[in-house]
Order: C-alpha cells, then structure tokens, then sequence
C-alpha cells in the first residue's frame, strides 16, 4: 500500500476506525451521547479530509479512486451521514434507541458509500454497495421497542438479499463476458455498438432489475412504503437519500464509460414510466405521510432514470445532481418529520393538521422541501428537474418528458395535500392537549443547513453544475 | 438619478420587507404597518420609474426598454439576470404596486388570525408579478411565474372560505399544469436556438429569432399558449377561476383579478407572439374564437349567479376575453387597447371584489337574495358601486370602455365576424351588472343585515380607484403613448 | 478447463431459476426463502468460478470468495431477525407479517 | 366660441358634479336647487351667446380623448344650424323642467342624487348633440342611457320602477350594439371617425355597404327612439318621475335616435334601401304608438305612446329626406310634449299620484294655470291647424307625399291615418281629464290596478296647491307650442326661417308647387278635426260619465290588445328573455360546472382510485415485494433477449 493509496483510502478508514472506535467506546462508558460524537467527529473529519485533498490519480493497488465525482460525492454522504446523527440525537433519545450500535452501524453504512464512490472495479463497488446495504438492514430495524421493526426489517432484508443474489449474478455474467472487473473495460466490452452479446445483456438485465430495487424502481417498489413507514425516521431520512444516491452514483460509475446504451434503452424507459406513474398516483390518496413520500421518492427515482437513460446530452451530470438535491431534500423532509413525530406526534395526515402553528419551523422546512420535491422554483428539485428535462429533450426523449412533466402535475397535488394538511386544516383542539416541541439546537442546524442548501442549489447551481461537468 | 438596480430593487424590496416582517411574528399592528409601509414605498419607487422613460439605457438594451439590467447568473446554463421595462411593464408594474396596497388596505381588519403572515406573503407575491412583468430571460420569467403561485395558495387556504382547499388546491394544480408544459417548451426552445446558433441562452432577445420547423414552432407555441391560457383564462380553461375568487380572502381575490390575471396576457404578449409569430399566425382563429366564446359564454353564465363574488368572477372571465381578443388579432390598436383594457380590468375588477368583500366583510354573506335596498342604508357604498358596476359594464367616459372599444376597433378590421359577436358581447355585461345592482343597491331590503357605511379607509381606496377610472375614461392619452412605442415595435405598426 | 463455459452457465441459470422460483413459492417459511437465495448466490458464485477459470484470472474467484464472506454475514443477521421475529409473533410466515401495508 | 361650446356641456356636468360632491354635506336644499338650475340656464345662455355668434359651421378640438395609432377620437365639437338649434332647444326645455322639477321634487329628500343626474343627463346629451366624432357620439349616447336608467329607476325601493330603468338600459343597449358595429367599421373603411369626414365620404363607397351602415345606425336609433321593434321600454320608462319622462322621454333624450340619423343622413341618404327602411320604420311606428295611445288609460302611458308614435313622424321625415321638416317636427315636439308631461305632473300630483284618466275629471276649473297650456300642448299634437304641430307635422307629410312612389304613396296614407288617431286620443285625453263635474277621487276596484304603483311612497300625502314654480314653466312651453309654426312657416307664408338655416347642411330641398302644399295641409286640418270630432262624439259633454262606467268593466278583445302595446312585451319575454334566464342558469350548472369542470374532477377521482389501486399492489406481503422484482428482472431479461434475437 503507497502513500497514494492511504491518501485516497484516508476517509474510508477513518469511516471504519471510527464505527470500531464507537462499538468499543460504548463497550467501555455508558455515557449517552459519545458515541454519536465520535461519529459525528469521523463523518466531519472525513468530509473534511475530501474537501481539501486535491484530485488524484486512482491508487495504484486499491480498486479505489478519489476523482471529481467521487469526492463530491464523498462529501456528500459523509455530511448527509452528520446531518442525520444530529437529527437523531432527540429523536433516538425520546423513542428509546439506546446504545453505541447505532452510530457504529452508521458509520458502518458511511463507509460503504464511501467505499462505493471510491470504487474503480466492480468488486469495490458491489462490496461498498452490499456494506451500505447491510448497515441499512440493522438500521431500519434498530428501533426494537416499535412493534413493527421486526417487519419492517424483514421487508427490507429479504428483497435487499434478493437483489444482492440478482446484482451478484448480473456482475457474474458481465464478468464471464469481459474477463474483468475494471470498471471501464467492462463497459467497453459489454456494451458496445452494434448488438452486444447476449449473455452481457442478461448480466445488464440482471444487474438493472437488483439496482431496481435498491433504486425502488417500479416493479420493484412495493417494499419502499412499508420500510419508510416502519423504520425510524432519522434513517429513513438517510436511506432515502443516501442509499439512493448511492445507487444512483453506481450507476452513474458504470454507464458513461459504455460505448453505447441504447441497448438499455427500453428497459430504463420501463422503468422509469412506471415508477414515475405508480409512485406519484399512489401517493395521490396517501394519507400516511411516510408513504406518501416513499411513494415520492419512487416518482423521483423515475426521473433519476429517465436522466440517466439521456445520459449523454447531460443525463448523467442531471442524475448526479438530482441525487444530491434529492438527497438534500429527503434529509429536509424527514428531518422535519423527525422533528414532528418526536413526542409521539401522529404520522397521518390528519395529527399534521395545524403542525404549521404548532412547530412552525419545523412545518416550514417540511413545505419547502414539499415544493422542492414537487419541482416548484426556486428550489433544487427545480433546477434537477430542469437539468432532467433538458437532457430527455436533447436526446429527443419527448414522449416521456411530456408523461413525465404531466405526472410532475398530478404529483403536486399529493404534496399539496401535506401543506393543506400543515397549515390549512384547523385541528381540533390539539392546540392544548400536544406539547409544543421545540427542536433542539442540532435539529435546527441541520434543518436550516439542509434548507439553505435546497435553496441555494435553486438559486446558483452553477457551482454544482460546474463541478458535475468536470468530473 | 442613478438607474443601475432600480430593477433589481423594484423586484426585491417587497420581498426583503417581508423578510423583515419574519421578525415581527407577535407584534402584529406593527406588521401591518410596515408592511404597508413597504407597500406604498414600492408604489412610490414603481412611480419614480415613470421619469425614467427618457433615461438612456445600458447598452445591450433592446429597443423600447429604457431600463435595463443584464447581470450573469447560471453561466454554465446560460442564464442570465435580465430585467427590463418598456411601456407595458412599467403600466403592469405601477398597476401591481397600487393593487398590493389597494389589497392591504381592503385586508386591514377582515384578518384576524395570523396576520404576519398574511402580509408577508402579499409581499411576496408582489415580488413575484412584478418580476414576471419585468424579467426578459425565460428561466428568470418561470421562477418568478411560479413563485408567484405560492403566496396565493396560502393565501386562498389559510384565509378563505368555503370549499377553500378545494379552490387552493384546484388554482395551483390547473395552473401549474399549464406552466409546465410551458417548462418543456421553454427547454426546448432553449435547445433548438443553441443547437442553431451554437449559443445557449434564455434570453428573450436572443432567442426572438429562432427558426421553427412549423410543426415544432406550433407545438412550442401551444405549450406556451396553454400556460398564458390558464392564467387567463380563456374559456374552456377557466373553471379555476370562480371558485379560486369565490373562495379566496378579500386581498387574495383582489390580487388575482387584478394582477394573475394579468399575466397570462403578458406573457402572451411579451412571450408567446414575438417567440413564435408563425405559429401564432396560425392558431389566431382558434384564439379569436375561443375569445369571443369566453366574453359571451362567461358574461351570461355571470347572469345566472346567486353568488356575488362568482358573480364578478365569471364577469372577469368575459373581460380578459376582450383582452385575448385584443392580443389575437395583433394590431396595433387592438393590441395597445388590450394593453389598457388589462389595467382598466385591474382596477375595476378590484375595486368590484373590495366592495364585494366590504358587504361580506360586514354581513357575512354573499348571497345576492340577502341583500337589498343598500341605497337607502349605505348610499356612499352604493355611489362607488353602482360606478364600478358600470365601468365594467362598459359605459363610455368610464375606464373599462376605452379598452374595450379600442380592442374592438382594432380587431374588426381582422376579424369581423368575431367583433361583431363581440360587441352582442358587450351587451351581456349590462344585462347582469343591472340585475345585480338592482338586487343590490335598489329593492327593498330584504333581510336585516348589521351595515354600516364606508370607513374612511375603505372610501379612500374607493374613491382613488374611482378616479383612476374616470380618468383614464375620459383622458387614456398619457397611457396610450407610454403603450405606443413597445406596441408598434412589437406589431411593427408606425406609432 | 474440462467444462465450457457454456454449460456452466446453464447449469448456473438453472440453479439461479430454482433459487428464484424457491424463494418466491415458499413464502410460508423465511429460512427456505433465505435458503432459495443462497442458492442464487451461489449460482453467482460459479458463474464467477466459471468465468475465472475461462479467462484465467483471479478475480472471479475473489469475488466468489467475497461472496461467500458476505453471504455469511447476511445469513447471520436474516436469522436474527428470524428469531426475533418468530419470539414476538410465533411464526416465520413471511405474509403474516402485514401490518405495514397501504390502508 | 371655444368657450362658449365648452361651457354649454361643461356647467351641467360640473353642476352635476358638484351636487353629487356637495349636495347634502355642503350645499343646503336651496342651494342644490339654485346650482342645478343656474348651470342648465347658463348652459342655455351660453348656447344663445353661441347661436349670436355664429357664423358657419365650426369645429372645435377641446382635448385629446381616443387616439392611438392611426386611431383618432379626440373630444370635438362641431356647431353647425343642426346641433345649435338641438342645443337651443335641449338647453332651453331643460332648463324650465329643472325649474318644474324644484317644485316636483319638494318633498324628496333624494333630490341631490336627483338633480344631480339631472344635471348630467344633459351633460351628456349635450355632448352627443355637439359632438364631431362617433366615438364621443356615443360617449353622450351611452352616458344620456345610463342618466336615463338611473333616472327612471328613481324611486329604487320598488321593484317595477328598477325593472323599468333595467328594460330601458338593456333594450336600449341592444340597438347600440348598430351604432358600435357602424363605428368600427367606418373606422376601418375611411379611416376616421370626424363625422364631418364621413359624411363627405357617402359616395366613395358601394351602395351595399352604405345600405349596411345605415341599418345599422337605424337599429342604434330604433334603440334610443323607441321605435318599433324596440320601442318596449318607453312605456315603462314612466315609472320615472315626471320631470325625468318630460326632459328625457320625451323632449331629447329620445330623439337622439333621429338626431343619429340625421346627423349621418348624408352618408347613409344615398341608399334608398335605407331611406326606405327609415321611413317604414318611422310610419309603422307612428301608426302603433297612435293606435296604443288610444286604448291606454293611464295619463303618462298616453303621453309615452304618442311620443314613440310622434318620433315615428320624425322618422318618416328623415327616411323622406326632410331633414328640415324633421328637425323642425323635433323641436316643436319637444315643446309640446314637454308642456304636455309637465302639465300631466302637475295633475298628477295635485291628484295624489293618481294617473289613471278615468279617475280624474273637472280639472278645468280645478287647476286652470294647468289646464290652459294643456290645452296648447293638446291642440299641438293633434295637429291642429295653425298649431305649431300642425305646421311641423305637415312639413312632414308633404315630405312623404313629395317623395312618391308607390310606398311613400302608402306611407303617407299611413301618416294621415295616425294623424286622425292622434286626435281622437289627444283630445280624448282632454276630455277624460278636464272635462265633466269635478269628482272626487274614488277608489273603486277597477281594471288595471296596476296603474296606481307608481305612487312614491315617501311623498308626503294631502299635497297643499301646486306650487307656482310648477305651473310657469308650462307658460313659455304653450307659446313655443303655439307659435312654433312661425319657425318654419310654408313656403307660401314666406318661407321657413328654419329652412333657410338649415340649408347650408340639407342643400336645397326641393319645395311643392303651393297649391299642392296647401291641398295637404287642408286634407291634414280636415284630419285632424275629424279626429277632434269623433273624440268629442265619444267623450264629449255627457257621453264622458257614460265611458267612465265602461271602463270599470275590464277591458276585452281590441282595446285590451292595444292596452298592452300589442302584447309585444308578453312576446319578447316568451322569445328573449325567458330563454336567456334559462339558458344562462342551464350552461352554468349543465356546461360550466356540470360539463367542464364535472369532468376534471372526475377525471382526478378516478386517477385517485387508480393511485389506491396501485399502492394496494403490494398487500404489505414480502413475498409480492420479491415477486414484482422477480418480474422486473425477468422482463427486462426477455426484453434484452428478444432484441438480440
């Protein structure tokens, strides 16, 4: 190992150091929060360490790599993985998640986006993917007290195993085809021009449908609401961004080196369709606020693909920033969900009403990043959607932009529904009886970061969009 | 006077002032006030702009604007922060800013609940329009265009009545359906005229002089026809409308009659007609019919209303018809009376919707059968009605019949058939604005109502929109000449 | 290699198929389905193993090995979760398990 | 003369202003009273400063109004022996009934709104007498409809009085829609809106579109004269006070229609097409307003009939070509139908807002200063000879007989036929009112109960006297009446002082030998004696007592048709405005919301229940989560494979 490689490996280390550092710390003390401490120190510091290294070559013996993209998004996850211990400090507090398996396990999931950001073959890349994975099964099953974490568990291992099996025998196949893992050969191999080989395309096929799932792509959707709904909403906020812009970013790590993916066109077209239809019409009668946004986040992800699908006229610099706007706006949204279910608020539509007096702050960054989702200026779901729109008018995907500028429509109805629900509907004497819960100083940081953020990258994206082409 | 971010400022200011009131959340009569403060102090800035018509632009200007702001802002997409004023804006703009305070004004005691905010989101509303009126590059233009919508969906929920989520929820969806096809066919422009000229850009001036195939050129131009059409609104496409107004506050149905509607038109005439003059030529009967449709089909459902304030929005239904008419047969004076008919529609239709909302204010209802006899119990209530009512029922030496007549006179030469149509259109208003003041004003009272006369405050906004009216009935010359040179530039008529 | 490729590909699909096919009928049981993806994988694996030995390189068959390692761990932690979940409900019947579901 | 033009319309609408400012806060009654008055006097003085110093036709450009573009309507105006004699006129009959109207009106306490529109009514039509464009033309035209309907609908608190003023606006506004179709189009035709202009410009167009413009501008007339078929809403209109039926239903306002005409009569004249339909118009008008006027028992609805049926002369003039006979028609019209509403107020109101002739009687003696000027404005509309009317109306008829022709021929058949009905029912009028013993007013149940609503409820019952102011003004109106032959006095007397001023603007229009002339002036006087004849055979003396019985019976067959004008009105509520209500409520809820907007929310409905159907896909089973990605997997992998394949 060089000084190159502890260089690029530095973050991801430190990531794992930290989760074992936080496992043994809280083996030796039982004071509360130092776990979560380390863990925020650790994210931060590899955050940091991205930030300011200056790009490198790819190391040498590690399948890893430290270029524009995955540095960005290195960052990215490291601050979405902060942001969301902060978020949790209150909310695992009050719901009773005790104990230092949390912020390792966190870690843990940090370390394997990480790991997949870094990844330069596929085996760094399928085991970064399979580490978040697996940090994500503990996670969204770590609230034992919640009857349904059990299922919620289950409903979220077993597809994930299934998809694991389809991903690993898609790489299998794509494997036998090019005779390597690297990333860029493979590509070159496998999806060539002219017709490829079929049993790459059957790899490709395999490959897609297990990235479906983890994307919660329609067909391969239904686990997404019950997981949103089951899961502890500090993670739910950290699947729904980060588990999907890590996937997206896999994606994004294997398609631009193909010569050609028209091959994959229909398919991604599929996908996309019906994930934009199924996911924003039934949200439309959602009255659960967590499925109505896992139903959204299934809309959203349509779109990622419909950008990744016209990648080359700008698709792919679209998806990656609709990851990171996604992201940003889930960690917003569930957030504020965090911040108004503590104290044991209702998760439905009708315990929001009035929120919007009650938790006014709270309400407000909920709304923005409702209207974010919804793609209303100037938001950043504005402007990916924008970037999305344009790369499937340049690349003459009319038809589904049109579908899907529609279903944008028919979607904003369902977000309306939570703002009418927030500031609309009067409740009913709850004005009394429901404590006003403040959000603690960390909530508030991470919220107001994560809005500015929602904002800024509505106003002056040219900064994103910048680095997005350069890498 | 240095002109540099009159623009800038004019755009921003009421949208800093309701930040400011961010931090008065408990204080509320002081909210109001300043919020009215930074009301009237936009008014007065939009004013100053009128002296500016002489000022020498920047360079870069295109012809017409004499204030001009061009500054980068996403450069990696080409899109640049471009403010500009003509005639057209600056009439829209000081129309916006006098509606905003108007609509304060007639706020003023019907809120009771959450008052910051409901001035903080005027504020922010009036940022908006104005900055529809005043962008000229596309993407600046749909920011503002949609982030005008916002306000005024808060405004409907929280403050209205009735079925009004419903309404909230039906304005939003109906016009943002619209405006996003607009978002694709802007892209696409954007698109067609970089893949031509090698130069990405969404600026207006750039991108006048794109080449359509026809069949793209009409599809573009129908995607940005359906945003204006909704705003409208143009019938069939209207039926937002009466509930969105039926339901909406006092202020929230002002600032719609007065100033959303608005927009469309201008965005009609700003946008639609230059981008895509073939495929405009094309589709003009189809607008022309759809116009003379609306004046007729809307004005005689007006006749059938009990509601008052569905009333006077289906009346603002016909009236934008003479507005689309106006703009579709694109000649000089039909466009410039369709120019002034929009604002004539503005301070009509908003001082119909106060007065409207003055008797709900003090009665609770707005059933015509509830009311009877006013002009006994409230005779300076009635005087201003009965005025509005025939304003907008067209009555030469009143504001509203310039506009209509000038449309008329420059559409006929066009469009016969259709201005005949439109002058049996004229009629219609009279029908139903005379049942109506007769329900109201004459006739015996009908049921005991707690009335009360004109505040001072309330017949000062009156009495300054009256004037407004009359004058421009009677003297329209100085805003016909501020309209002439943007209007022949745009219709390539000799002014 | 003694086996080309091909049947080793064959053999690997049907095993995949079966692990599919057992892991979607038998839904009445959480440790056959676990079983039904291990199959799977190991279908992956020997693919990989095939592919290995085709081209003559190695990293098919770390990625087996990784495979391997990492469907431990899965295992480990589904099976946790069975006991876990058979301790509160007394069943491994995936589809007893319905309470989140849309209303 | 600039001046003197702007302060003829200007001192009316500041007066009209500054009452409705003022009146009531700043201004006492008297004071309201003494403003309304002076500004309209003042207007007349300065009308007759105007007419002093007139020379030629003169246009005056006061401000800029319309203009855009090539677009001009400035606010012009042009004084030439047409309008100046209508100012004249309009200024000086106006300015009594202001006077009549301060006595009328002494127990209002709404006089301030009342003289106020007052005011402005003659503001305006003011401004459409002096106007040079269409455009403020129509300015005038549409302010004097609204001034009219606010008028008529004084007395707001009952309902009929509103319905009237909303039926006069409405049917009035119908015939406007000519007049605003003729205006744009003679603006895209010639390219300006100066009437001057326009009327020099009658021979550089095809006959078609002149015959269009002119039938257009006679629906516009039909509109604001009451002509036939849209003379429904001047009956009605007198639910208005009785100053506001004298100034403006019968003096001006309703002549505005011939004035159009007239005004425009060198464009639209050189069709004969519709010098005819005019004319035919003016003829089957006078005819159905004569033939109403005799069955109607109500005193103002008679002096409502026979002023649709005297503007129909004056249409009948214009449509001969007699711009002169019928400018002349027109104002001593206006004299005598003035004196006549104003003297039926002053009788109305001594009798406690009785209007129903068969309950009144005796009045000679009762109200003498009444009832000689009466008796002048009578013998004027039935034509009399030597009358003012007679004069002016035979000025008309040897117009029609000049023409020739198979249908003038008729039409002046028809002329002398109504001339003949005008009589009997004038002096029928007469008789019925001021004839017989003095009765006291009985309250017997009688047909037509209806007659009675028009009593104002606020006025103070047991009048005193008439005042004095009331009763004056109809002294110079008599005269006028009387004397207004001498205006225009036959050719063979020496010729017409009218004629001869009115010439620079008709030309030279040709003269009868005087032997014909006064062969239809003799067969007209034999007419209208006969009439008065058969009037006094059937009311006179003690025949009156014995009608009076018949009327208590309800009215049948003939008398009840023409009663109720010819039932027109049951005709256009069935026709027009029954469908329109109906219509108006079936596309609101059938089409508006139970079409377009039923269908939108049905339509997101449905999307909904598809969206539940949707998300019920997964029945919360793991086993389906698998098997959707089993089949997306497999889909795709068929998918891919068929491609390659």
């Amino acid at each position: 190992m060089t000084a190159t490689d502890l260089f690029i490996a530095l973050p991801i280390i430190l990531l794992a150091v930290g989760a074992l550092v936080t496992l043994l710390v809280g083996a030796i003390t039982r004071t509360t929060n130092i776990g979560i401490v380390i863990a925020l120190a650790a994210t931060l510091g590899a955050a940091f360490w991205l930030m300011q290294s200056p790009p490198t070559l790819p190391a040498p013996t590690l399948g890893l790599s430290a270029g524009g993209l995955s540095r960005l998004f290195g960052v990215f996850f490291c601050l979405l993985a902060a942001g969301v211990l902060c978020l949790s400090v209150a909310y695992n507090r009050e719901r009773g998640i005790s104990g230092e398996e949390y912020p390792s396990v966190l870690l843990f999931t940090t370390f394997g986006m990480l790991a997949l950001a870094s990844a330069t073959n596929l085996l760094t890349l399928f085991l970064g993917l399979e580490a978040m994975s697996f940090g994500f099964y503990i996670l969204v099953a770590i609230d034992l007290q919640r009857g349904v974490s059990g299922e919620t568990g289950l409903k979220y291992l077993l597809p994930g195993a299934l998809s694991t099996a389809f991903l690993a025998f898609g790489i299998a196949l794509l494997y036998t085809v090019s005779g390597t893992l690297s990333l860029h050969e493979l590509m070159q191999f496998t999806l060539t021009s002219g017709t490829p080989d079929p049993i790459a395309l059957a790899g490709w096929g395999c490959l897609l449908a297990g990235l479906a799932f983890k994307l919660s792509l329609a067909p391969a959707h239904l686990w997404t609401p019950d997981v949103y709904q089951g899961a502890p909403a500090p993670v739910v906020a950290f699947l729904s961004g980060g588990s999907k812009a890590a996937t997206i970013l896999f994606l994004l790590l294997l398609l631009p080196q193909a010569v050609d993916v028209s091959a994959l066109r229909i398919p991604l077209c599929a996908l996309s369709l019906f994930s934009m239809m199924i996911g924003n019409c039934a949200a439309l009668r959602q009255n659960h606020v967590r499925r109505l946004m896992a139903y959204s986040s299934i809309a959203q992800m349509g779109y990622v693909v419909l950008a990744l699908l016209s990648g080359k006229s700008g698709g792919y610099q679209a998806a990656a920033f609709y990851a990171i706007a996604y992201g940003t706006i889930s960690l917003a949204a569930f957030g504020a969900i965090t911040v108004i279910e503590r104290n044991g608020g209702g998760e439905t539509l009708d315990d929001y009403r009035g929120v919007g007096s009650r938790q006014p702050f709270a309400a407000g960054v909920l709304a923005l990043s409702l209207f974010a989702l919804a793609g209303i200026p100037p938001t950043a779901g504005f402007t990916g959607k924008f970037l999305i729109f344009s790369a499937a008018i340049r690349s003459g995907e009319i038809t589904l932009a049109v579908t899907g500028i529609l279903l944008t429509a028919v979607s904003v109805y369902y977000y309306l529904r939570v703002v009418v629900a927030l500031y609309f509907n009067h409740a009913d004497n709850t004005e009394d009886t429901q404590p006003r819960s403040i959000p603690t100083a960390p909530e508030y940081a991470v919220l107001i970061a994560a809005a500015t953020t929602i904002l800024i990258l509505g106003l002056w994206p040219g900064k994103l969009i910048e680095l997005l082409s350069r890498a | 006077m240095n002109t540099s971010l009159l623009l800038t400022s004019l755009v921003f200011l009421p949208l800093a002032g309701g930040f400011l009131l961010l931090f008065m959340g408990g204080r509320a009569q002081t909210a109001k006030i300043t919020a009215l403060a930074i009301a009237l102090l936009e008014a007065a800035l939009a004013c100053s702009t009128w002296f500016c018509q002489g000022a020498i632009p920047s360079a870069g200007a295109p012809a017409g604007f004499f204030l001009y702001e061009d500054f980068p802002w996403i450069e990696q997409l080409g899109i640049r922060y471009i403010l500009g004023m003509d005639g057209i804006s600056l009439l829209l703009v000081i129309l916006a800013t006098v509606v905003t305070v108007i609509a304060m004004l007639v706020s003023w005691r019907s809120i009771t609940e959450k008052i910051t905010l409901h001035y903080l989101l005027l504020l922010a509303m009036e940022s908006g329009i104005i900055g529809v009126f005043l962008s000229l590059d596309l993407f600046l233009f749909y920011l503002f265009w949609e982030l005008m919508l916002i306000p005024m969906f808060f405004l409907i929920g929280i403050w209205g009545h009735g079925r009004n989520i419903y309404s909230a929820v039906k304005f939003f969806l109906y016009t943002l359906v619209g405006s996003l096809l607009m978002l694709l066919a802007i892209i696409a422009l954007y698109l067609i005229h970089g893949a031509q000229s090698g130069m990405y850009s969404f600026s207006l001036a750039a991108l006048l002089g794109t080449h359509f195939s026809p069949a793209t050129g009409l599809w573009l131009y129908a995607a940005f026809l359906l945003a204006f059409a909704v705003k409208f609104p143009i019938v069939p496409l209207h039926t937002w409308l009466p509930d969105a107004h039926t339901d909406a506050p006092t202020a929230g149905s002002v600032i719609l009659a007065g100033l959303l509607l608005k927009t469309g038109a201008y965005g009609l005439i700003r946008f639609g007609y230059p981008l895509f003059p073939e495929a405009a030529r094309t589709l003009t009967p189809l607008l022309i019919g759809l116009a003379v449709t609306g004046i007729i089909y809307a004005s005689w459902i007006a006749f059938a209303q009990k509601d008052m304030k569905r009333l006077v929005a289906y009346s603002s239904v016909g009236h934008m018809g003479f507005v689309a008419l106006g703009i579709a047969v694109w000649t000089p004076v039909a466009l410039s009376g369709a120019l002034l008919q929009m604002l004539n529609h503005g301070l009509t239709t908003t001082a119909l919707f106060a007065l409207v909302g003055m008797l709900d204010e003090r009665a609770h209802t707005r059933q015509i059968e509830d009311y009877g006899g006013l002009w006994g119990k409230i005779p300076l209530f009635s005087v201003f009605f009965v005025l509005f009512a025939m304003a907008s029922a067209g009555l030469p030496g009143l504001n509203n019949f310039v506009g209509e007549f000038l449309v008329l006179t420059g559409s006929f030469k066009a469009a016969h058939l259709a201005t005949i149509l439109a002058f049996i259109g004229v009629i219609l208003p009279l029908v139903y604005t005379v049942r109506l003041i007769q329900e109201l004003i004459f006739q015996k009272e009908r049921r005991t109502l707690p009335l009360s006369d004109l505040t001072l405050r309330e017949m000062s906004v009156l009495a300054f929109l009256a004037l407004c009216d009359i004058y421009i009935g009677m003297h329209p010359a100085p805003l016909l000449d501020i309209l002439k040179q943007p209007v022949a530039l745009l219709t390539g008529g000799v002014p | 290699m003694i086996v080309p490729l091909a049947h080793v590909l064959v053999l690997a699909v049907i095993l995949f198929c079966l692990g599919l096919i057992c892991t979607l009928v038998w839904r009445s049981n959480v440790i056959m389905m676990l079983i039904g993806i291990e199959i799977m994988l190991n279908a992956a694996m020997l693919v990989f193993v095939g592919g290995a030995c085709h081209w003559g390189t190695a990293d098919g068959q770390v990625f087996a090995l990784m495979i391997m390692a990492m469907t431990s761990a899965e295992v480990s932690l589904a099976l946790a979760l069975v006991v876990y979940l058979h301790r509160r409900r007394n069943t491994v019947d995936t589809d007893e398990f319905r309470e989140l579901q849309d209303q | 003369m600039k001046l003197y033009l702007e302060l003829i319309i200007l001192l009316p609408l500041l007066g009209g202003i500054s009452n409705a400012l003022l009146g009531g806060r700043l201004f006492s009654r008297r004071s309201s009273e003494f403003v309304a008055c002076a500004v309209i006097w003042g207007s007349c003085a300065a009308a007759l400063t105007a007419a002093y110093s007139y020379r030629s036709p003169e246009v005056v450009e006061i401000a800029t109004w319309l203009s855009d573009f090539d677009f001009k309507a400035p606010l012009t105006l042009y004084l030439d022996p047409l309008s100046l004699s209508l100012c004249l006129m309009i200024t000086f009959v106006c300015g009594l009934i202001h006077l009549y109207a301060v006595g009328y009106m002494r127990d209002d306490h709404c006089y301030v709104r009342f003289f106020a529109l007052l005011n402005l009514f003659v503001a305006a039509m003011l401004t459409l007498v002096l106007a040079e464009n269409l455009p403020l033309l129509y300015l005038g035209w549409e302010g004097v409809g609204f001034c009219s309907y606010a008028l008529i609908g004084f007395w707001y608190s009952d309902p009929k009085n509103a319905t009237a003023g909303r039926k006069a606006f409405i049917v009035t506004r119908i015939g406007d829609i000519g007049l605003g179709i003729a205006i744009v189009w003679m603006f895209e035709l010639f390219g300006t809106e100066s009437i001057t202009r326009l009327n020099q410009m009658g021979n550089l167009l095809p006959v078609g579109i002149v015959t269009a413009l002119g039938l257009l501008m006679l629906l516009a007339a039909m509109g604001k004269s009451a002509q036939v078929p849209l003379m429904v809403w001047l009956p009605d209109a007198m639910a208005g006070p009785t100053p506001v039926s004298a100034q403006i239903h019968a003096a001006t306002m309703v002549t505005a229609g011939v004035y159009l005409l007239m005004r425009m009569f060198p464009l639209i004249g050189s069709s004969t097409t519709v010098s005819a339909a005019i004319a035919i118009t003016g003829a089957l008008t006078a005819f159905y307003g004569a033939t109403c006027a005799v069955a109607q028992r109500d005193l103002k609805r008679i002096l409502a009939f026979s002023t649709i049926s005297q503007i129909g002369y004056m249409m009948l003039g214009v449509g001969s070509g007699a711009i002169t006979a019928a400018t002349f028609h027109l104002l001593v019209h206006a004299f005598f139908k003035a004196l006549l509403f104003l003297g039926a107020g002053c009788v109305i109101t001594t009798l406690h807002h009785e209007q129903d002739i068969f309950r009144m009687g005796g009045l000679r003696h009762k109200l003498p200063g009444t009832y000689w000027p009466f008796l002048a404005g009578a013998l004027c509309l039935a034509g009399l000879p030597l009358t003012g009317g007679f004069f002016s109306k035979d000025g008309i008829l040897s117009a029609v007989w000049r023409t020739g022709g198979m249908l003038y021929g008729g039409l002046y058949l028809v002329g002398l036929m109504t001339a003949f009905i005008t009589a009997v029912y004038t002096m029928r009028m007469l008789l019925v009112v001021f004839g017989g013993p003095s009765t006291p007013l009985s309250h017997q149940a009688v047909d037509g109960a209806d007659l009675t609503e028009n009593k104002d409820k606020r006025m103070v019952s047991g009048v005193g006297p008439l005042p004095r102011i009331m009763e004056w003004p109809l002294i110079p109106l008599a005269l006028l009446g009387l004397g207004g032959g001498l205006l225009n006095l036959p050719e063979y007397l020496g010729g017409g002082l009218l004629h001869s001023f009115l010439a620079p603007l008709t030309g030279h229009e040709p003269t009868l030998p005087h032997a014909t002339e006064l062969l239809l002036q003799g067969s007209a006087a034999i007419v209208a004696l006969a009439g008065t004849a058969t009037a006094w055979l059937r009311y006179g003396g003690q025949r009156r007592s014995l009608r009076l019985s018949e009327a208590q019976q309800p009215a049948r067959g003939l008398q009840a048709f023409l009663r109720e004008g010819w039932r027109v009105d049951q005709l256009y509520d069935l026709l027009f405005v029954r469908p329109y209500v109906r219509l108006a409520t079936l596309l609101w809820q059938r089409v508006d919301e139970g079409c377009i907007d039923d269908n939108l929310d049905r339509t997101s409905t449905q999307l909904g229940r598809f969206g539940n159907m949707l998300g019920g896909l997964g029945q919360g089973r793991v086993s389906l989560s698998l098997t959707g990605m089993a089949i997306a997997a497999a889909l795709m992998i068929a998918w891919l494979a068929w491609m390659t394949a």
